[in-house]
């Protein structure tokens, strides 16, 4: 009896590449996240106290000194934005994957925390693709409207006190007219794609937009009757006593449904919702273009919560261990706080976005006219009332 | 105009026409509906099916009796083993086979796991064309364990060609009671939970509620069956009405709403669920753990020549064969019944004046499967 | 009132639904790291066919062609001529066209010999089509490196270290709860 | 053969180190196309369930054919199928690759003998990976899927002109008058 030889394997097998993947291990991954946020901690700091204090010394802060200083600091501030971008997806699918029982990507980098640095490679080197039935000069342009509109909130936003790149006294309006403009660039990039499905999409954004921004300049108008200042960082600095939230209930809820719709974000994410219209208003962006797309989505999903604390959560404002406000130290540990408040945002909107269905978009229209309007107006007034009697 | 091709109408300036599929995330499969769009509102609607044609009833004349029940599998994908039982039965009925009754046991709780699975891929393909994606995920898993008690024991997870004339092809493995019955504590536990996320969803509701209704004279005329009929307030049940294999023995009842509305499918379907669960748990008790799972089937199949229609009652709605024998080996002629077709047929009837969004909603209470639609 | 007590109804169901989600972080994950940790299929799965041959080596098939005909698929060709030295017949051919295949086992059920059995080896993805037409020195090095294999006559046979084939435990095997179950109602009576 | 290796032509260091890296970044991040057609598309969908969850190497379903880098034929083509299924093929945007799922797609499987089913669906569209089975459990699709992985990252020469694509009108019904696909 001759013992029957195991033959070699003649099958494909895949190869076992990955960092020790079969488990998760939590804190290898909060250590991912931790580094990312050290970044951008770092950029956020080299932005505002680096770049003016190396420009001071050298002596360059005047006529086209102060111009270069400023343009450093706007290219800090988009690989900031690739930083963001970068962590939010990770962390969204991340996230997700913990919400659905599994993992989300775990096997490329530590806990698969290169993963969308591998997804942002493969969109740059693949091709872009303009329709024949597109407006090719239109088509082109309007990733990087909505990239714009978005990034441009940067201006405005203060990360600390004094670490602002723009501190004028009309930064909400700025800050109406900006926001608004993203939702053009989705308007351009649908229209001009030539397919029907970018059209729905487009139109469908448009119509949004209207609805949900009248109640969002209301509620910028009521924290700015409240604070009594347009500048952002004046109305940080009212809250010192006490946080809008609490006397601003009403315009606090109001505002964080309609950033909910001015981010496309599910439960509203009707202008590119997946399971109706493909993929909405990007539906013949491929490569780059649609990198940038999702580029500015997660630049928003990172400035409107950014925009909840300053306007509710008090900004910058922790407790300072008796460090001197206004030195390097006191703003990279306030530019920190200001950080993890709207990290806790971030994470309310990603756990909104794993729970709940799509609305149709005519029931947010309709919300948004009979119900958010008229509650707005009414937060609006008592606001006016209540700074009457208590300030 | 053509019933097939919509041409726009000339001189119309504010109707778009819209193709819908056959690549579409929310048309599970490969179904075509060209839409007459006016803004988001649905003036015209046509169902284009036959994608997925693939000759089911043309091969099966050319294949023997046990062959053709491995070939009724791929029909309604989703309910493997539900099938495979109304050819078994009207193939039975001409042989004149007598089933034992623990096989016919098993065939009913393999019955059932497939309506539980069934189901729970509708409700998570459902909830992901409303856009919530962690349902989706859960009942997936929830149907992974169903495949793998049925894997165990059938051995394949989806189409398992398990079902034979005169009971099932082999005994259950030994933990098969005991799986089953930790699943359903389990699946129990979980009922809980889709309550929350599906029914009790303000969203759900207003997506659904009073989308989509269909009455119960046009649910008649329709010849609509299953969930969708009975959310029409018909109750109508193949399981109640004819029953076959161990329904006799078992307690449940037709949940039925009078409402007709998209909602009104989407809460049958929970409560089919329900009785599902609760005829497992009877059936669990019913069954002996050992004796015979198969009777004495001919070794040559040859019905005598005849025809036999046999009906069941899948997760779609009633499931019928019409079979044909001319005395040989081979069926002279099959066919089939399939309910996802019908229910397909009120496609137009609910699309027409109901917005784009409401069409995805109503889409997805239907749950249509391809594989029997066009067969 | 019931405005109001509408809204609570909803933001009460929201809350809740956002709860029974986040509930999930603190669960297990039943994920299964398949490239890593092969999943152990239950014995009886049909995930792709082998002929198996006897522990010394020869051939259990006897050609008696009843797969051939009982194939759905009719994926499977066999060619045979009769044994100049004795009865029965030798295979010339023994093709099975694994990529037509449907996994119905309905060849397995019809073997009188128990020689085409179902094995568990999932991994047949391939580059090129024609690594999965099966010839017979195919199917025997599947059966080879198989572990355990289902035939409906023989039930799930096991292959030891040494070689050797031998019929696995009742707790494997369908319907090996009537032997699990016998001795305890011996003892009952 | 020295520091070059056995190359045809010697390896541009540079060059040659971006490109490694642009084909690892294009096999880990493989976006499929949802396009599911019968019964291998159940099991498509399963394969990003938790048990298995594909996602764990970065790949995730894109609706749009033009995001998308892989398609999955998860089920029978038929000749009315079949020329949607090379227009979304087209519509994809480059490098595509093609993974042909269960025996339907890769030679007609059980129904090859119907008169409306394309045997395989590489007279359609170039496919690289095929997976036998009808329908293949999860992990052979994450298999397959991981197979492309590697032949994407192992891929020698990096810049090529577009593959030569075989488009066997002939499977598909009813060309239009100029010999061309109809447009729908």
């Amino acid at each position: 009896m001759r013992p029957i030889p195991i033959p070699e394997d003649r099958h494909f097998r895949p190869r076992l590449i990955g960092y020790d993947p079969q488990k998760s291990r939590p804190w290898l991954e909060r250590t991912v996240y931790a580094a990312y946020v050290f970044v951008f901690w770092l950029i956020v700091i080299a932005t505002y106290a680096g770049v003016p204090a190396l420009f001071g010394a050298l002596g360059w802060d005047g006529g086209w000194g102060f111009v270069l200083m400023r343009v450093l600091q706007v290219v800090l501030l988009f690989l900031l934005s690739a930083v963001i971008a970068l962590l939010l997806i990770l962390v969204l699918r991340k996230y997700l994957g913990k919400v659905q029982e599994r993992f989300g990507p775990m096997h490329y980098g530590p806990a698969g925390g290169i993963q969308t640095v591998f997804d942002a490679l493969k969109l740059l080197a693949k091709e872009d693709f303009v329709p024949a039935a597109a407006d090719a000069l239109t088509f082109r342009l309007a990733p990087a409207v909505t990239f714009v509109a978005s990034f441009a909130m940067f201006a405005v936003i203060p990360f600390a006190s004094g670490w602002v790149l723009a501190d004028t006294n009309v930064g909400l309006i700025y800050l109406i007219a900006v926001s608004t403009l993203s939702a053009y660039g989705v308007l351009l990039g649908g229209v001009s794609s030539g397919n029907k499905w970018a059209l729905i999409g487009a139109l469908r954004a448009g119509a949004q937009m209207v609805s949900y921004e009248i109640p969002l300049a209301l509620v910028f108008l009521t924290v700015a009757v409240w604070s009594g200042t347009l500048r952002l960082g004046g109305i940080v600095d009212a809250q010192l006593g006490l946080w809008n939230f609490l006397p601003l209930a009403l315009p606090f809820v109001l505002y964080v449904i309609a950033s909910l719709a001015e981010l496309k974000h599910i439960p509203f994410d009707f202008p590119e919702a997946e399971s109706e219209l493909i993929a909405g208003y990007n539906v013949e962006y491929s490569g780059m273009s649609f990198a940038f797309f999702f580029l500015a989505e997660f630049v928003e999903l990172f400035l409107l919560p950014a925009l909840i604390v300053v306007f509710f959560f008090g900004g910058w404002h922790g407790p300072l261990f008796g460090i001197e406000p206004g030195s390097l130290a006191a703003g990279a540990l306030e530019s920190l706080y200001f950080t993890l408040k709207t990290a806790v945002w971030v994470w309310i909107f990603l756990w909104i976005r794993a729970t709940l269905p799509r609305y149709r978009d005519d029931q947010l229209m309709e919300f948004a006219w009979k119900a958010m309007i008229p509650l707005a107006l009414f937060g609006l007034v008592l606001a006016a009332y209540m700074r009457l009697i208590w300030r | 105009m053509s019933t097939m091709n919509l041409e726009p109408v000339p001189g119309r300036t504010d109707e778009m026409i819209v193709n819908m599929g056959p690549q579409h995330p929310a048309t599970h499969g490969v179904l075509r509906v060209v839409l007459g769009l006016e803004g988001e509102r649905i003036t015209r609607a046509v169902p284009h099916i036959g994608y997925l044609h693939r000759n089911h009833e043309k091969i099966e004349e050319a294949r023997t009796y046990p062959m053709v029940i491995a070939y009724t599998d791929r029909m309604d994908y989703v309910s493997g083993t539900q099938n495979e039982l109304p050819f078994v039965l009207a193939v039975e009925d001409m042989l004149g086979v007598e089933v034992p009754d623990r096989a016919k046991k098993i065939r009913t709780i393999f019955f059932e796991l497939y309506r539980l699975a069934s189901h729970l891929v509708w409700m998570g393909t459902a909830m992901l064309d409303l856009g919530a994606i962690s349902p989706f995920l859960y009942t997936f898993w929830d149907r992974e364990i169903i495949l793998g008690i049925v894997e165990k024991t059938a051995g394949a997870r989806m189409l398992p060609n398990y079902y034979t004339f005169g009971g099932v092809r082999r005994d259950v493995h030994p933990d098969f009671f005991k799986d089953v019955a930790d699943f359903l504590d389990h699946m129990e536990r979980r009922m809980v939970d889709y309550e929350h996320l599906v029914l009790e969803s303000p969203v759900v509701h207003a997506r659904t509620k009073g989308v989509g209704v269909l009455d119960q004279e046009r649910a008649v005329a329709r010849g609509v069956s299953g969930p969708v009929l009975r959310a029409s307030g018909v109750a109508y049940d193949v399981r109640k009405a004819f029953p076959y294999d161990a329904y006799p023995d078992v307690e449940f009842e037709i949940p039925t709403s009078p409402d007709g509305d998209t909602y009104a499918r989407f809460w049958v379907r929970f409560q089919e669920m329900y009785q599902s669960i609760r005829i497992l748990r009877q059936l669990l008790e019913l069954t002996p753990k050992t004796g015979p799972y198969k009777g004495r089937a001919p070794a040559r199949l040859k019905p005598p020549a005849g025809e036999r229609y046999r009906a069941v009652e899948n997760s779609r709605g009633e499931l019928g064969v019409l079979v044909v024998s001319d005395g040989s080996d081979k069926p002279y002629r099959v066919k089939h019944r399939g309910a996802a077709f019908s229910n397909l047929q009120i496609i137009p009837d609910l699309f027409v004046g109901a917005k784009f969004s409401d069409a995805i909603a109503i889409l997805s209470s239907l749950d249509p499967v391809f594989g029997e639609i066009d067969r | 009132m019931s405005l109001l007590q509408e809204v609570w109804q909803a933001v009460k169901a929201i809350g809740t639904g956002m709860a029974t989600v986040h509930k999930r972080v603190y669960e297990e994950a039943p994920t299964e790291f398949y490239p890593y940790v092969k999943p152990e299929l239950p014995p009886v799965s049909v995930q792709s066919l082998a002929l198996v041959e006897n522990e010394d080596g020869s051939e259990r098939c006897i050609v008696c062609l009843q797969c051939e005909r009982a194939c759905p698929a009719q994926v499977i060709t066999i060619e045979r001529h009769r044994n100049p030295e004795g009865k029965g017949f030798l295979i010339d051919r023994f093709d099975i066209d694994l990529v037509n295949c449907m996994y119905c086992a309905a060849c397995v059920e019809a073997c009188p010999v128990s020689s085409i059995v179902t094995i568990q080896d999932f991994e047949m993805s391939t580059y090129d089509l024609q690594t999965l037409k099966a010839d017979i020195d195919f199917l025997h090095e599947q059966a080879r490196r198989a572990r355990q294999w289902y035939s409906p006559k023989f039930g799930v046979e096991l292959r030891t270290d040494d070689g050797r084939i031998e019929k696995a435990p009742p707790e494997m095997q369908p319907g090996g709860l009537a032997e699990i179950l016998k001795p305890a109602e011996e003892v009952d009576s | 053969m020295g520091l070059l290796g056995s190359d045809e032509r010697p390896r541009d260091v540079i060059l040659g180190t971006l490109d490694d890296l642009i084909n690892m970044a294009r096999s880990r991040s493989m976006w499929p196309l949802t396009f599911g057609i019968a019964c291998c598309a159940i099991e498509m969908m399963a394969t990003w369930d938790p048990k298995i969850d594909a996602d764990r190497f970065g790949m995730f379903f894109r609706n749009t054919p033009r995001q998308a880098d892989v398609m999955i034929v998860s089920g029978t083509v038929n000749k009315k199928l079949a020329k949607r299924l090379r227009r979304l093929y087209d519509q994809m945007a480059e490098p595509k690759w093609v993974i042909s799922m269960g025996a339907c797609a890769n030679q007609g499987g059980p129904f090859r003998q119907g008169y409306s089913v394309v045997e395989g669906v590489d007279k359609i569209v170039p496919v690289d990976v095929y997976i036998p089975g009808c329908p293949p459990r999860p992990e052979a699709l994450l298999q397959a899927l991981l197979l492309l992985r590697d032949k994407i990252a192992d891929r020698e020469l990096r810049y090529k002109k577009p593959r030569e694509i075989p488009a066997d009108y002939d499977v598909m019904a009813e060309p239009g008058k100029d010999g061309r696909l109809p447009v729908l």
